[in-house]
């Protein structure tokens, strides 16, 4: 028996055993296991599941076994990642340190900073957030102004940050800071924050659609210890900008389907509401609308599809994310148009007696999708990228 | 604001100094007294009403409630043009009163169908804004007054109501109802409705509020043996469908007034926004990408003014084209401010996806103003149908 | 009797008289008025019918008596135009010099130019073309190249103009030519040329659509004498602003509701081809495609009479003329794409047994008006004129 | 060329080494032999064949007429994905060649239906580019198979034809047609349909050459009293309609690959342009509102791109998706030609209007290559169908 095979049988065993039965059902949002200092289990198989996992380093599986990983070559994290599905676990551990900061920590951190925050992210006693955006940078991400002066043994951090995500459940927060004001790109640095610093004062914002786990944070006089940087003074742009292709990444193959899915896919929805004839959606002109998108997100899904075979053969075209990200976002905003058009009025109602639920839940997810054109890069910043990083085309113009 | 007749405009698209007079008094009425934190505190304070009493009586003071009412029965009598100032003006606060219900929806019908008697009965009180008047008309999530199948029976010169409505606006706080419902015919058929007026707290009817996405209300009613006396039909039975109709249409273009007052109100905005939010040292909107979208945008709100503009002066000539206007405008403006609202977001970038902004509370009441009455796609095939292909 | 109603009625009865009974006729496109020194007379009546008009000045209605014109005031003007309607006059004269050439002349000549060059193009003994456009401006018109040396007593004039209508067929050409090198738009001037001149030479263009009246006119060492300058020295770019914003509103009136009037409408067209069902074009989604652009066009009707009635009452907003430029250019484009669609295969025959003239000669018409939105300022600029004079855009964004 | 079969890619998108050699001899041989300038001269020149005979025996010695042919039958057997790249290059020069009328369209009928015999007399002609086969479908200005009702009488176990074919792709030069004729059933229904080989000189048969705005051939076809042999029916009588579908899916599958190349062509000509093109003394593709448009074009050249390939290559895997592929791509891809063929001719300005430029050709055999086989509005409604929805 090959190496894999055995890996497969032991892991399977061990899963086998190791996984409460309660974390192969489908996860409710409030059992999202997102560890931290102050942690919430209501229910306790979360918290089993979470430290059995990380005890074997399969938190964070690829990740070297020095810093608490599992130390799996690719081969073995699929293997893995298969069984986990074929048992319908759910995550271990959900963590912007282990999806975000961690493989920015692999790749530009000292040892003794990979020592220090590495293994409690794989253990899921740190809950991280990001610091990037601010009120006046938007898709000009580099004209940050938050500052970080030098005091000597530590910096002042002074400044406001938007769009972090659950920031005030958050323990600590990764942070990009202006620390030469002379330059733009070349002034940004990479710094480390403890939440619990004096002068940090996250605050929750409400969205069109609803309540959000966005924060705006406010930093006031909030000293830093100097070995909080991460790489070089001055060099943090080096660092944001893999974070953000990561993050490009990761958004773009998020939300595809959802909405739909509780009530039983768009093409479904249409004959319920306007019936069948002879089997089809008896509205012939929504009926096309919604071929066409259907047919959008089944070329869509090919592309993507495609893209992986490419560039697992070493032929990437560099800018993939960014197609996916604009096009993934605007047909997801079109998803939600077309649902609303279905469903009518009933889809306006947020109360109401006799009111389907799953119904009147859409349109909170309609406005939300309004965002997914604009947070990790607005399409337009999408458009810029790939005309200047495929298409080769000059720049300059001011007509 | 005087109450003499109102002179008609020379012209189809020109205003007369009235028609202008009244729209000065109209937007400054709403942008002092119902500016959109009015609606925002409603919302917030979760407000049982769901509109300002305050705020309708001073509407209703400012002769607002009774526009489309003739002076006879105490209206101001400035007809659809004059209303449709007045909604332009309302859409641009996202105001939260019951001018559309009431005073615009409910007249209509009446106006178009109502006995000598009940006229001199509710007109008045409605023009006051003493009295709220609601019209129960849909029954799915989609306008489709061919499709209604609330059931009226015939006893003794009555109707008795049985049946459910939905998105009847202003509902829960309206003090008569008019139920539209189906004497004659079945599910399907264009003709056979009755026009019912119904006391609120009538034995049989039941009205429980709904909230609407856009923080304004309306509600579903339910009818179980429901009477309905012959003096409170609206018309005659059986023949409610030609007269709610056509105040349907007058109701539409109106509707549409007021989608061009929020489709002004957000490009508006976000030119500003444009001019002022600067990313890599310069205005956002000296980015050429976002000036064409900017320009494209601008020439449809062009386009919608004159077609809504036009409308509301062939109604006010009860023009024969009504029916086919009707459509025209309220298929573009809806498409005009999806298209409006969506750029308008995404203009204004992440700060327009915080509820501290208001371009999202226009982007919900724009979706709200779609459905009301027929989306685009409704308008389009009735449009086709009314051209006769 | 009003004076109004007096020249309504001797009006009548001067063109009961003199219109010719085939002027009143459907008028084939060879028997087009276009006049000249060597006009083409296939219909004898075309002649009668010009001389009798211009000799009352009626082919300039409007222009003062004294240069050959009408000397109507827009009262008489507009009963005259009734009046032609009435009896389905056909125009007694097509010519660029009465309505681009003149009015810039009436603006900016000197009375000597005016008494040479307005009378002969009322009389429609002069026929006219411009060159504005060269291949290397485009866009950006003010880039022009064509080059006026000042030779003492004359200029000498190199360069090539395009898009030159009807160059091959026309007697003077008005042309825009760079008098100043070391500046753009101060460096213009507006000259007159003989076409008979020695080193004038046009030659015809042929579009994607066919032969058309386009031209390239090439100029080489032409001598042009110094009082066929209009305007001041390097001052021609004021003449040809006015100049193009009329052209700008006269293309976008054009070229509306053409291509489908021999097949009898696009709903009729629908229904033909794709038969009826209670009436109704039986494909419903190719209905609702038609009953889109049938809105577009009702609309947009409405919006050219809102802007007419605001004109009048002096509300204009500015850029007016780009509006419809760019949305009736647009507009006509889809008419098309849906005209093809409508016809499938029978619309891409150019040739072939038993198929339909009117048919075979949409295509052509669909290509010709994809130049709708080039031609005249690009659809690009008039969005860039919209967003800079109306909405007081600012310029200068490089991202 | 090697006449061995093509290995298989291992994946959906990848190409094996010999397909990419494939694609590498036909591009060679398209821009070298078959350029642009190809069709302008058979064009100008009004060649009474509308293709160039020289150029068509070249293709064939190199093995292109042949690569769905298997060898058994004189072919090259390099499979539809092999297929597709030649087209794809064919797509990028307008080589107006018998490629898809013959090579494609008869020989994947053929494949489908015929019997040994047949298929031995005819392929190995096919291969060598000896003969040319057309085949006579369309009876309307919509592609439409289910409609055909060219009327097929059977007598003495063959049949005989009555009827008209229009649209018929180089059947003027065709030495064999294959007729689709309605042998059963009415207009309207999908089955009912006989697929017929006859000679271009045979009695009762007429074609008559008609031009496209593409500059390429196709014929109208008459058949009066054509009588048909039991042994020149392709399958059996009657049956015809599913090994018809089966074909004209692959062979609209093909035919976006080469819809593909013209797609490719134009953008990568048009960036150039963007590039080269100066006004206010910057290239034009400096202009952030060009720059926008270019990249969604990209965009969606891009999933053209994944949705060609996946749909040839299951086509190659005799996938039981094919049906539901074709459809998608052919309506894709005519889609993405239209916005391309457009968005390069406005890009191109002025200069995109003349006849000397090539982009106003490419928009030209876009729109015959988007009705050709289906239209998106066809292929919509089909793949919805196909759906269940």
């Amino acid at each position: 028996m090959s190496n894999l095979e055995t890996f497969r049988e032991e892991t399977r065993a061990w899963l086998e055993e190791n996984c409460p039965a309660s974390m192969r059902t489908p996860m409710p949002d409030e059992e999202q296991p997102w560890g931290g200092r102050n942690p919430s289990y209501p229910n306790p198989d979360t918290k089993v599941w979470m430290e059995r996992m990380a005890a074997r380093g399969w938190t964070a599986p690829t990740w070297p076994t020095e810093y608490g990983g599992g130390g799996l070559n690719p081969d073995e994290n699929k293997i893995l990642l298969q069984e986990l599905k074929r048992i319908d676990a759910r995550p271990s551990l959900n963590s912007f340190g282990i999806w975000m900061l961690g493989p920015a920590l692999l790749e530009f951190a000292t040892e003794e900073q990979k020592q220090k925050y590495l293994p409690p992210i794989v253990r899921g006693e740190i809950r991280w957030c990001q610091g990037y955006s601010e009120p006046g940078s938007g898709s000009d991400l580099a004209g940050l102004q938050t500052k970080a002066e030098d005091m000597g043994d530590h910096y002042l951090v002074n400044g406001q940050k938007v769009w972090t995500s659950y920031a005030d459940k958050a323990d600590w927060i990764f942070c990009l800071v202006r620390t030469d004001t002379s330059v733009k790109h070349e002034g940004i640095s990479f710094l480390l924050i403890d939440m619990e610093t004096e002068g940090v004062d996250p605050r929750p914002i409400k969205l069109i659609s609803g309540s959000s786990p966005f924060c705006e944070t406010f930093l006031t006089d909030v000293k830093v210890p100097k070995e909080n940087l991460v790489g070089e003074l001055n060099k943090g742009w080096t660092i944001a900008k893999r974070l953000l292709e990561h993050e490009r990444a990761m958004i773009s193959g998020m939300n595809m389907g959802a909405g739909e899915a509780s009530l039983g896919g768009m093409e479904e929805l249409a004959k319920e509401v306007f019936g069948e004839l002879d089997g089809m959606i008896a509205h012939p002109t929504l009926r096309d609308t919604v071929t066409k998108h259907k047919m959008d997100e089944e070329a869509f899904n090919l592309t993507l599809r495609r893209t992986g075979e490419l560039a697992k053969a070493g032929h990437g075209i560099g800018a993939e994310a960014s197609i996916f990200k604009f096009y993934g976002s605007e047909m997801n905003k079109r998803r939600f148009e077309i649902l609303l058009e279905l469903l009518g009025t009933n889809a306006l109602t947020t109360e109401g007696e006799g009111h389907d639920q799953d119904v009147m839940d859409i349109s909170p997810q309609w406005l939300r999708s309004k965002g997914n054109s604009i947070e990790g890069g607005t399409t337009e910043v999408q458009l810029n990228i790939i005309a200047k990083r495929v298409l080769d085309l000059p720049e300059g113009g001011q007509a | 604001m005087t109450t003499e007749n109102m002179e008609q405009p020379k012209t189809d698209f020109i205003l007369s100094e009235e028609q202008t007079m009244l729209r000065d008094t109209a937007k400054q009425f709403f942008s002092e007294q119902v500016p959109i934190s009015n609606l925002r505190k409603l919302r917030d304070e979760e407000s049982a009403d769901g509109i300002d009493r305050d705020v309708w009586k001073q509407a209703s003071e400012l002769g607002l409630a009774g526009i489309l009412i003739p002076e006879a029965y105490g209206g101001t009598d400035f007809g659809i043009t004059g209303m449709g100032l007045v909604m332009e003006e309302a859409g641009r606060t996202l105001a939260a009163t019951p001018l559309f219900s009431s005073s615009i929806l409910s007249t209509l019908v009446l106006l178009e169908a109502a006995s000598e008697d009940l006229k001199q009965a509710i007109l008045p009180a409605i023009a006051a804004g003493e009295m709220i008047v609601a019209v129960a008309l849909e029954e799915s999530g989609h306008h489709n007054p061919a499709a209604i199948s609330l059931s009226a029976e015939k006893k003794d010169g009555g109707l008795v109501l049985n049946g459910r409505k939905t998105f009847v606006l202003d509902g829960h706080i309206a003090d008569k109802l008019i139920i539209v419902a189906r004497s004659k015919g079945q599910k399907g058929d264009t003709n056979g409705l009755s026009l019912c007026l119904v006391d609120a707290n009538s034995d049989g009817l039941k009205v429980s509020r709904s909230k609407m996405v856009d923080s304004r209300n309306s509600s579903e009613v339910t009818c179980e043996n429901l009477t309905v006396s012959a003096d409170m039909i609206i018309g005659t039975i059986d023949d409610g469908a030609a007269p709610l109709e056509s105040a349907l249409d007058q109701a539409r273009i109106l509707l549409s007034a007021e989608i061009l007052g929020g489709v002004n109100e957000v490009f508006e905005r976000t030119l500003e926004y444009l001019k002022e939010r600067k990313q890599f040292g310069v205005p956002i909107g000296s980015f050429q990408a976002l000036r064409h979208r900017a320009s494209a945008i601008f020439s449809e709100i062009e386009i919608c003014k004159a077609v809504v503009t036009f409308a509301l002066s062939q109604s006010d000539k009860k023009s024969n084209q009504i029916a086919r206007l009707a459509s025209l405008t309220k298929a573009r403006l809806g498409e005009a401010s999806t298209l409006v609202s969506n750029e308008g977001l995404q203009m204004h970038g992440g700060i327009g996806m915080t509820d501290d902004v208001d371009v999202g509370l226009f982007m919900k009441r724009a979706r709200v103003q779609l459905q009301l009455l027929g989306d685009p796609r409704f308008h389009r095939e009735r449009y086709a149908r009314l051209n006769g292909y």
